[in-house]
């Protein structure tokens, strides 16, 4: 049996596989180097940044759901210049398609990042995310807002030559209409989906579980959600999409495919084991041989009634 | 390239009051593991406990390339781990974090508050074989807290008790000595506080082992960020990466 | 040591426990008679019913997820006719306080259905189903407008002294605008969360895994989302708030409970075990007694910071 | 009332071919379980596997009180299913479902494809010891997919395979026998389907056990409903509360 091709075209880039390690659940890279070799990944996106370095939220951040976790590191990050002088040059010895996460505090800030990076080979791609619940009161994101989504974007759009993927908070009414406006926007593709709005409470000391109080819930336990609003999406804008939220297993990798994703992110199954991203890539093979698939592009939306 | 393996149970030790050892046998580990030191262990299926949990090194026989894990069930996670028996198997990513930084031109001390006594039963094998000075203070509620008795008699160990029904009665802050010493706590926060600001204003270097909830136990979530004091100012500094290992006169004690 | 108080009031309503079983996930009541001692629970909820017979979807209709499983029942139910001469007699031996769950097409059918109940004696309330996720296109359900909600509830209120309860979908952006708009229509309360919106795939056939494609997520996947929707609302409206969403034990309710829900109801914790209502009670007060909670209404929405 | 029951696995057969049985004691279920009910049963724990999953009662021995449980290892709950040993107890709710019906003024004859053979076995024993004219006959890919052949040699039972490697070669349908009978069957969809439309015609009665993906079991959920032909026209009906054994007239096979 030949191998089946696993490779695929997403707009201007071309993913080798469809296994992306997604932002902020894979550190910068560098931390990952002694657990897997990060040339095996058909992609990787850096944790969220912000212009400026910033701390992130105080502790306790995390806290464990049922088949999930639930985060609220709000993005602290090393900042562009540190990123530029110390992440970048890390990248140069591998080949691994690089996107950069890009935060901001007001378009503006998203702006200035893309500026500041905009000329650096190392970087394939800039996905922009408009949907940490870890900043805003009530777990609020930009895309939350079909038009602050079309501005960021739009004013991103020109900075640079090197694809924009819209990265979108699943906590809306109408995916659709978000999607529709990063399109709109010029965006080259969109990530789907972020962390949804999430909270435990202690009913003993009757505080929040995280300092933040609300967080984003990820993993397993989302899945289902994530599946349809990428199923949605699809169906809705021409631009591809990188799916995601709770993708543990090669089948979880197929589902998304089918459903309309052309290229899949692994997050929290990346933070609980790091080898988790290349253990899928390796079953993806193995199921798509028993199935009898051949090229995982031809599956791209293709459900059947 | 580091990665969870299926280790299997060689042995375990129920003590009493929820307290519990697993043995493991690997030579790769007992070579390089060192005091400070500790384990992320997968402890159920991946779904309704999902994130991996630490434990710090116990004991370690290196001599028949068994190493110890000791815990206390206070959680989900903890109660499946002790209901493992012998022959089961169990994911284990480690040894990772740093050390406790030994010092051979002070006397060391050790100073353990209940489960935190782990990191200091390999660290007392290590220093008397080398012939190093040190005493381990070990202060818990009751005898019943205080386990390895028969191991850490070996070693010039002082036992404290809240109640006094064993060792010495008190606090164990009001047992350690004054001077410039290299001091090493691990234990509950409160206690290590107590054991930083009894030798602030002295020549001691005081070294704490920290705790948070952990998500990955690698870096790449920052999910165990604390605040510690760095050159560049307060940052929210990750435990399993960084730590968990600090200097106490970096920590900001009142998070 | 005493017995804590469980009674909670519920606007005009009186609880002897907080705990109610959902609607859809107890059928009409009658099916549970061998398993439980309804007269244990704090509420019952009947399953959904349009003012017709309605068949629902064809199968498959159900499926498991992690933490949680995928429903597209369709809102199957036997019609308000049979529901009157079939069901309240069942119920006339019961004190448990009994709320009929309402669904409908369109405005006018909620008012129909309600307008031909709102007479029975046996009846303690309504439940205004502006949720289902699995009669529109897209998961969509009337609480997903504001206006919508505003104008079902406003239409309905007039009709009948019983309180009405709006029950509100989760998958929305803005929870807050939803249920102000209820309250505004004359809501009495309002039960948070119905299903967040779901899919599934067989890798093989690359069908959706239930015959309506989109379904309805429920179970313990879900319920840090519910929770911090539940603490959401809380903060927006006065009226009080029935929370739900993968409770599954005590500590589930106190959750819901100290995030501002004056009463929980049980959905999928009881389709999975039919006692699970009456073992949660009884746990609930277990727990109580530990804590040295006395009153649980004095917990309602008291998080510390 | 009833309730989930944790009982106690007192006895496990591995048959090859990935089928298994469990067997239980109770003389609470074994002193009312008729072949037609089936059980919920819980197989994982609460979170990853939630839902509890339907199984056929296979053999009875009403003098031990005990029962048996019969599968084919498909997915997740199956395979946990699979894992468990002697000794290990599972939560377990029922009887539930209605019965096959006997008919005691015609001749029997039962239909068994692959796994479908659980309710005839007890059934088998129970016409048998009741003096009640019977055939049963059971089908399978190969001699490997036909288990219980010592137990069945007792009954009229007549095997066959597709392969022809034991018992008739071919399908049922070509071996069923024309005539006025009480059918029952149970097995794949299509075998069913088939097994009915041989008889449509005839003045025989066929009663066929249908399977859905089941939620909750009790008929509080509606998840497992199928369309069915009732007096007020096609309905979905619930598989667990009318059924799970109907009538193949009022069956919609072409769902
Ligand atoms: C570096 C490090 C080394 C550790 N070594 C040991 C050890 O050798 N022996 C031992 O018994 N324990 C050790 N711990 C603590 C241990 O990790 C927790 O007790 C365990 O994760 C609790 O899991 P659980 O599922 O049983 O509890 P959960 O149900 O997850 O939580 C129960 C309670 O424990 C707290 N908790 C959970 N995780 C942590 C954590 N990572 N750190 C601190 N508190 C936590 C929770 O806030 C909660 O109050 C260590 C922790 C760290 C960070
Ligand atoms: C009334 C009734 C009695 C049954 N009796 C037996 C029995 O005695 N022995 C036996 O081996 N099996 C029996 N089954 C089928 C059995 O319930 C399923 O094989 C089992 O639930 C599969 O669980 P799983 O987790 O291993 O598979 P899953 O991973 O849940 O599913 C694997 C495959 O099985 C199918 N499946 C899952 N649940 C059902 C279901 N309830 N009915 C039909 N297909 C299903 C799925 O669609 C999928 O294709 C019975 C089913 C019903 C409805
Ligand atoms: C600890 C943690 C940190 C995250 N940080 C970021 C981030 O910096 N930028 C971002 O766009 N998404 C971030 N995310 C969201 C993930 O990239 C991903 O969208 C989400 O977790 C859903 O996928 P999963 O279920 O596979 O984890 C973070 C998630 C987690 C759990
Ligand atoms: C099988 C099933 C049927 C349901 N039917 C209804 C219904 O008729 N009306 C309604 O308002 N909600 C219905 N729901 C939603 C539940 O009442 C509840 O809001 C939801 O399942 C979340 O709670 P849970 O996680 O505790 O199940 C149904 C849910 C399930 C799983
Ligand atoms: S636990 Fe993830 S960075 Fe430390
Ligand atoms: S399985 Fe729930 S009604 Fe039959």
């Amino acid at each position: 049996m030949s191998k089946p091709d696993l490779s695929v075209k997403f707009g201007k880039l071309k993913f080798k596989n469809p296994v992306i390690l997604a932002s902020g659940t894979a550190g910068y890279g560098y931390e990952l180097e002694n657990y897997i070799d990060l040339n095996e990944l058909g992609g990787f996106i850096t944790k969220g940044i912000y212009f400026n370095p910033r701390s992130g939220n105080p502790s306790p951040r995390i806290y464990e759901t049922p088949c999930g976790m639930l985060n609220a590191i709000g993005l602290q990050g090393i900042g562009v210049k540190r990123f530029k002088s110390e992440i970048l040059p890390f990248w140069k010895k591998y080949k691994t398609i690089l996107g950069v996460n890009v935060a901001g505090e007001d378009e503006d800030e998203y702006k200035r990042v893309v500026e500041y990076l905009k000329d650096e080979k190392r970087i394939d791609f800039f996905e922009i995310n408009l949907s940490c619940p870890n900043v805003h009161a009530g777990g609020k994101s930009p895309s939350w807002e079909p038009e602050t989504t079309y501005k960021i974007i739009k004013s991103i759009k020109n900075i640079s030559d090197k694809p924009i993927i819209a990265k979108l908070s699943p906590s809306v009414t109408y995916i659709e209409e978000i999607g529709e406006s990063a399109e709109k926007g010029g965006a080259d593709g969109i990530s789907l989906v972020n962390t949804f709005v999430g909270m435990a409470i202690d009913i003993k000391s009757r505080k929040a579980r995280i300092s933040n109080v609300l967080g984003g819930v990820s993993g397993p336990a989302i899945k289902p959600m994530a599946l349809a609003l990428v199923y949605k999406l699809h169906k809705t804008v021409k631009i591809p999409i990188m799916g995601l939220g709770g993708i543990n297993s090669a089948e979880d990798v197929l589902e998304f495919i089918i459903a309309g994703a052309s290229v899949v992110q692994i997050g929290t199954a990346s933070i609980i084991d790091p080898a988790a991203s290349i253990k899928i890539i390796k079953s993806v093979e193995k199921e798509m041989v028993e199935l009898n698939y051949k090229k995982i592009e031809k599956l791209i939306g293709k459900m059947e009634k | 390239m580091r990665k969870y393996r299926k280790l299997k149970i060689t042995d375990k030790k129920r003590w009493g009051n929820n307290y519990l050892s697993l043995f493991f046998e690997d030579k790769e580990i007992t070579d390089k593991v060192f005091p400070g030191n500790f384990f992320m262990i997968k402890v159920g299926n991946f779904y309704k406990n999902i994130l991996p949990r630490p434990f710090s090194i116990a004991r370690v026989f290196p001599e028949k390339s068994v190493f110890e894990i000791f815990f206390q069930v206070v959680g989900d996670g903890t109660k499946i781990l002790s209901e493992y028996n012998e022959g089961d198997e169990v994911e284990i990513l480690g040894p990772v974090g740093n050390r406790f930084p030994v010092n051979n031109d002070k006397k060391n001390i050790l100073v353990a508050g209940g489960r935190g006594i782990s990191p200091f039963l390999y660290l007392s094998k290590i220093l008397k074989s080398e012939n190093i000075d040190f005493t381990l203070f070990y202060g818990g509620k009751s005898e019943k807290d205080l386990m390895f008795k028969d191991y850490l008699s070996e070693f010039d160990t002082i036992f404290i008790t809240e109640t006094g029904d064993f060792g010495q009665k008190g606090l164990i802050t009001e047992y350690l000595p004054e001077g410039d010493f290299n001091i090493m706590t691990c234990g509950p926060d409160i206690m290590m506080k107590k054991v930083y600001e009894f030798y602030e204003n002295s020549d001691s270097s005081v070294f704490v082992s920290l705790e948070e909830r952990m998500g990955c136990g690698t870096g790449i979530c920052y999910g165990c960020a604390k605040k510690i004091i760095t050159p560049e100012g307060v940052k929210m500094v990750r435990i399993c990466q960084e730590g968990p290992v600090f200097d106490g006169g970096k920590v900001v004690w009142d998070e």
